[in-house]
């Protein structure tokens, strides 16, 4: 692969963009965290591409793909256990209406 | 520009049209689908960025596992909207009756990100790419994770464990209730 | 492989561009496993009938060919012949990609699978998590084919497959990263070859052995695991809508996936292609037919069993057994 | 061995960790483990004390903290004193274990007392290897809460709450000075460790009257931990506690402390004149003080509290005058008959269950290894040949005629007599005569070989220990334990003289009165009593002490109540009516200008707080637009902000 670094770094930019516009208005709860997750990747694509770019007979930033590859499945794990059950309680995961830390 | 240089193109724009289908998309099974497009999109990022371990376990975790617990996910929580939303519903789930938050700010503050950091990526001065790449990414990953990086290794197993540990008993405090 | 070397240099002085050329050996490649697989599928499809019709003691297909030998091959003209139905209410996109999201993955596997030393489409140095990360994609597969149908026994195969999947696929990789961990390596031709250093690995590790066998059936969705199918209850599961040239898709699928096992089982504990007088690629294929036709025994001979009883024995046995499995086999590579 | 030393204080701490955590799980709560722990300790140290004898010494420390260029330092020391004092309490403390087994048999918290007796003598042995003031405070603390947990061992009863407290609070008294004292000593030697600051010392960069200062205050912790003159009045109360306890800690080891600091910290009393003076006439005062006393009480366990008070302030008395070995030997020689009689007088406690020596009488029959054990520790105790107590009291009257302090002589030869006196009146009243209680005579029994061993092991060692300082063996602990140069005690025939006819004198007298009653003790009394009524109330200290602090405190409030509500109130009064009027004057303007102004800013703060409220929406999504919007800002800046 012959492209500069710079093109890589701006997909995952771009990427981040796309994941925290969706954090940001989409309503039903697990909308918003499957667009966590595409903030997680987009770095996760930053991380890996240094290691590329950077550091090739190091790897080290694959190492830090796989502590955000652990952290990011355990946060979907208990993220959906948490999502579950306000959808048990209230009947329904719109974060509209989830705001018991209001004022 | 090689053949690589071409895959690597096609591979970034699926993901990120998957990626844009993942936030738009009305029927949010549909986008629970894109977002396993994508994270298969960003496997195949990484398998040409050379991470060919990573990529396995991309697809092993966020394609086997982690798409598919969002799925399930959905399936247990909002049985409603795995239909989609109903045709009174207004057109665009993301549009729909919004106060503030669902104005333009977040999409300026979405897009003014990207920008900035597109137009600060640009300007920087980037290595450039080196010629060969070790092949024995796995050996070069576990001597790290098992050396240097033992510590956070075991911390990151804790963490799944409480993880683990955590979401069981959120399931389960809720069964014992009903 | 020389002959796909010599394929590629002659196109190349045949003043084919570079990177068509490039192309070419991967595509004959690819084409060579997909015909090998629908041969042995079609052959499975029959066997299988076979096998059920002798253990029932009945004979199976007759008329077609000599012991029905080409009723497979009648039943494939049957089904692309067959009226493409998409029946309505279905969500479309889902409901035509399934087949192909289950099928694709299924194919790829084959490409690291060494039918012999030198018989291997690609040899990957991780080609244990290749194959992982492939199979999760069932998971997927199943779930679009389920939902998609907008049917509400399709749905509920499909959510009893997933659960089956993925409470057994953690067992089955455990178990076989004790075979790595003895191994040293990944690669599955270096596998085969650290057998045929030392001993089939059938030989310490029956326990792992087991648990990769057993978790195989699940993952396989076979007898005693057909839950996700169980005619009585579910009347066909996820592919109750599928009719045509989509359900044979599927169907080749679950065949495809067979072959797979069987191919993976003898590489990982039966020591691969290696074996004496015979050339490796027969060896390979006598212990993979051996593999199919165990897994066809076991279906005609036990029952289907309950779905509680089914996660209790993915949970609570098979993972602490592969985690025992594990741990042993850890400490044997330290000592050793 | 002696650089084992370290594993002394360790093994009753760990018996300590382990009955305290674990007690219930062996037979016994553990008892066992604390007498093998301090058994152990004991064996360790005999053999540490022969390696230092043989002339091994050990002095081991690691850094434990820095601040600047300051560094503290922890470690321990073995040398002769500190060899001697780890077997006097290694020893005393065994006894005290084996001696528990009975005494305390089927006690209520008889897991928790041998789980706080494995860490006295823990903290006690630690107090003694420290080798520096530092870690000796933290010990001196550690020591002084367990006295309080074990004085208030049985803290049902009221009284033995108050001593415990009482106890705890008074020795508090001394430790504060105590601790100033060692800041003191810290801020001119820049260092804690015991060696340091005696260089510190002979070097000359400490001196003058902050070494006096800094020694006086040192000296107040040991008159706290010691019960001296005039913080003695927690010691007779702590008598409360079990009479095995008493014997460990206010005989021969927790009072010891006081005395082991003056002499650790020998080398800033040394060099000034008034410190030593100091201590000298606060152990004098404290020695006619406490054994006058002692001449009337009718508690056997307060008589010997007394007698410890008493005896502690001929120690202190010796180190003041420059007696260094003879206040050491003292310490050492103390510490076993003291104990033999404590424990002794607990056997005879329990056998009758009283304290009162009025309710005794006749009980030599009844209790013979009690009674010969005992007779030989108020021998000892007296001061007769050729007992311990003979040999270390005489030295103590050499050092204090031989240094010149005749008044401090003749005192001590006075509290000599006392001494005499009071102990025989003891054992008479005890052992002799008529039995005056039937019922509790008819009970008596002898106590259990696990009590009566201690007490005949004592005794021997009361017995032989005092010609260790004797001519017999050519004066060898003064050439083993001393103070810069070993002192040989010229003998004297004077003193000589006056140490034989003082317990002649109070044997004899005790004799007339209450063994034979050729003297009447009621004429005495009558004849005395304005004398016998002062020291029967112990000279009114406990009512001082409540009249100053109690009452002073309660006087000065009322006082300070009084000027507050007459003359602050008044002032107070007088601004606020002169404010009144102002505020009249003002208040026209007030209530159109000011409030005018503050009811603006008020309802501008709760409009602004409506507005501003909306931000806290509880909703997840604006806090997380918020941050971003923040960050687009940063980057922004960042970017093209230079």
């Amino acid at each position: 692969m012959t492209l500069s670094l710079s093109v890589v770094l701006a997909v995952s930019a771009l990427m981040f963009g796309l994941g925290v516009y969706g954090a940001l208005t989409q309503r039903n709860a697990i909308r918003v965290l499957m667009c966590i997750e595409l903030v997680l990747n987009s770095v996760n694509i930053n991380l890996v591409a240094f290691s590329r770019y950077v550091g090739p007979d190091q790897a080290l930033g694959q190492v830090f793909t796989v502590f955000v590859m652990t952290v990011a499945a355990a946060e979907a794990a208990v993220g959906l256990a948490i999502i579950l059950m306000v959808a048990r309680r209230k009947a329904h995961i719109d974060i509209d209406q989830i705001n018991l830390l209001k004022w | 520009m090689t053949v690589t240089d071409w895959v690597f193109l096609a591979v970034a724009a699926v993901t990120l049209f998957s990626a844009y289908r993942v936030v738009v998309s009305r029927k949010i099974m549909h986008a629970a689908l894109w977002l396993g497009l994508t994270f298969f999109g960003v496997a195949g990022i990484f398998l040409l960025l050379g991470a060919d371990f990573l990529a396995a376990a991309q697809v092993l975790v966020y394609v086997g596992a982690v798409t598919t617990i969002i799925i399930f996910g959905i399936m247990l929580s909002t049985p409603e909207e795995l239909r989609g939303p109903s045709p009174e519903a207004g057109s665009d789930a993301a549009s729909s009756a919004a106060p503030t938050r669902r104005s333009f700010l977040p999409l300026v503050t979405a897009i003014g990100f990207a920008a900035v950091m597109v137009a600060l990526v640009n300007r920087g001065e980037w290595p450039s790419p080196p010629g060969s790449v070790s092949t024995d990414t796995p050996r070069l990953l576990g001597e790290a994770l098992f050396t240097r990086f033992v510590i956070p290794f075991e911390v990151a197993s804790v963490v799944l464990l409480v993880a683990l540990v955590g979401a069981i008993a959120l399931a389960l405090k809720e069964e014992s209730g009903q | 492989m020389d002959m796909f070397t010599a394929m590629h240099n002659g196109l190349v002085q045949m003043g084919v561009p570079l990177w068509l050329a490039n192309l070419v050996p991967p595509l004959v490649k690819s084409l060579i496993l997909l015909l090998f697989i629908l041969l042995n599928c079609m052959f499975l499809i029959w066997m299988e009938r076979k096998v059920a019709g002798h253990m029932q003691r009945r004979m199976g297909p007759m008329r077609t060919g000599p012991h029905g030998i080409i009723q497979s091959l009648a039943d494939v003209i049957k089904l692309i012949s067959k009226e493409d139905i998409i029946p309505s209410g279905v969500d479309r996109w889902v409901f035509v990609l399934a087949p192909i999201v289950a099928f694709a993955p299924a194919f790829a596997v084959f490409m690291v699978i060494p039918f012999g030393p030198t018989l291997i489409a690609q040899d990957l140095n991780i080609a244990l998590i290749f194959i992982a990360a492939l199979t999760s994609f069932v998971v997927i597969s199943f779930l679009m084919a389920g939902w998609s149908s907008n049917n509400k026994w399709s749905l509920l195969g499909a959510m009893r497959s997933t659960a089956q999947l993925i409470s057994y696929e953690v067992p089955l990789v455990i178990s076989v990263v004790a075979v790595a961990l003895l191994a040293g390596s990944l690669s599955l031709q270096e596998i085969v070859e650290a057998q045929r250093q030392s001993f089939w690995y059938i030989l310490v590790q029956p326990l792992g052995f087991l648990v990769f066998l057993t978790a195989s059936l699940a993952e396989l969705n076979r007898s005693p695991f057909d839950l996700s199918e169980a005619e009585q209850e579910l009347v066909a599961g996820y592919n109750t809508e599928y009719s045509g040239m989509r359900w044979a898709l599927l169907y080749l699928t679950e065949y495809a996936n067979l072959i797979t096992f069987a191919a993976i089982a003898s590489t990982l504990f039966f020591g691969g292609w290696s074996g004496p007088v015979l050339p490796p690629v027969v060896w390979f294929l006598i212990k993979v037919y051996f593999f199919i036709f165990l897994v066809m025994w076991i279906r005609w001979t036990l029952p289907r069993i309950r779905v509680d009883q089914l996660m209790e024995l993915g949970w609570k046995g098979l993972l602490p057994l592969s985690l025992v499995n594990l741990a042993f086999t850890g400490v044997y590579v330290l000592i050793r | 061995m002696a650089e084992l030393a370290w594993l002394v204080p360790v093994l009753p701490l760990a018996s300590f960790l382990f009955i305290s955590l674990a007690g219930q799980t062996v037979k016994g709560d553990g008892d066992r483990i604390g007498i093998a722990a301090v058994g152990a300790s004991l064996l360790l140290s005999l053999a540490i004390l022969f390696d230092v004898i043989g002339g091994a010494r050990v002095a081991a420390d690691m850094v434990w903290a820095f601040f600047g260029s300051i560094q503290l330092r922890m470690g321990y020391q073995v040398d002769p004193i500190t060899a001697t004092m780890l077997v006097v309490v290694t020893l005393i403390s065994f006894l005290v274990h084996i001696y528990s087994l009975g005494y305390m048999h089927g006690d209520v918290r008889y897991k928790r007392y041998y789980a706080i007796l494995s860490l006295f003598t823990a903290s006690m042995l630690g107090l003694v290897l420290a080798d520096n003031f530092l870690m000796l405070f933290i010990f001196w603390e550690l020591i002084g809460l367990c006295s309080f947990l074990l004085i208030g061992h049985w803290y049902e009863k009221q009284d033995v709450g108050y001593a415990a407290m009482k106890a705890f609070l008074t020795t508090r008294v001394g430790d504060v000075g105590m601790f100033i004292g060692i800041m003191l000593i810290f801020f001119h030697a820049r260092t804690f460790q015991f060696d340091g600051v005696a260089q510190a010392v002979a070097a000359g960069d400490f001196a003058g009257a902050a070494l006096a200062v800094a020694a006086v205050l040192i000296f107040a912790g040991a008159v706290g931990k010691s019960a001296q003159f005039p913080l003695h009045v927690w010691l007779p109360d702590a008598m409360a506690g079990p009479t095995s306890v008493s014997a460990l800690i206010h005989a021969a080891t927790l009072v010891a402390a006081g005395v082991y600091l003056v002499a650790r910290a020998y080398g800033i009393f040394a060099p000034s004149p008034t410190a030593l003076m100091t201590v000298a006439w606060v152990g004098g005062i404290t020695a006619i003080f406490a054994a006058s006393i002692a001449l009337v009480m009718e508690d056997i366990k307060k008589v010997l509290a007394y007698s410890t008070v008493s005896q502690l302030g001929f120690m202190m008395v010796a180190l003041g005058v420059g007696g260094y070995t003879a206040g050491i030997f003292h310490l050492v020689t103390h510490a076993i008959f003291k104990a033999l009689l404590f424990l002794a007088s607990g056997s005879v406690i329990h056998g009758v269950d009283t304290q009162n020596m009025h309710e005794m009488g006749g009980l030599y029959k009844k209790m013979p290894v009690t009674f010969w054990t005992w007779a030989i520790g108020s021998g000892a105790l007296a001061g007769i040949y050729p007992l311990a107590g003979f040999w270390s009291k005489d030295e103590i009257l050499l050092a204090a005629h031989e240094g010149g302090y005749t008044a401090l002589f003749w005192i001590l030869v006075i509290a000599a007599v006392f001494t005499a006196f009071y102990i025989t009146r003891a054992t008479i009243l005890t052992f002799f005569g008529q039995p005056r209680d039937k019922k509790r005579f008819d009970r008596a029994h002898e106590s259990p070989a696990t009590m009566t061993v201690p007490l005949i092991i004592l005794a021997a060692l009361a017995v032989v220990l005092g010609f260790a300082n004797s001519p017999h063996t050519g004066w060898w602990f003064s050439h083993f334990v001393y103070f810069d140069h070993p002192h040989e005690a010229a003998a004297s025939p004077f003193v000589l003289f006056w140490a034989t006819a003082s317990w002649v004198v109070g044997v004899g007298a005790a004799i007339l009165i209450y063994g034979l009653g050729v003297i009447s003790r009621r004429a005495v009394i009558d004849n005395l009593r304005p004398v016998w009524a002062l020291l029967k109330n112990k000279y009114y200290f406990d009512e001082l002490y409540h009249l100053v602090f109690v009452r002073g405190t309660v006087a000065i409030s009322r006082i300070v109540g009084w000027f507050d509500r007459v003359v602050i109130d008044g002032i107070v009064n007088l601004v606020g009516y002169g404010a009144a009027k102002l505020s009249r004057a003002t208040g026209e303007f007030d209530l159109d200008v000011i409030d005018g102004a503050v009811n603006g800013i008020a309802v501008l703060v709760r409009s602004g707080g409506a507005v501003l409220r909306r931000l806290q929406t509880g909703y997840v999504q604006s806090y997380v637009l918020a941050l971003f919007v923040t960050v687009v800002v940063g980057l922004l800046v960042f970017a093209f902000g230079g």
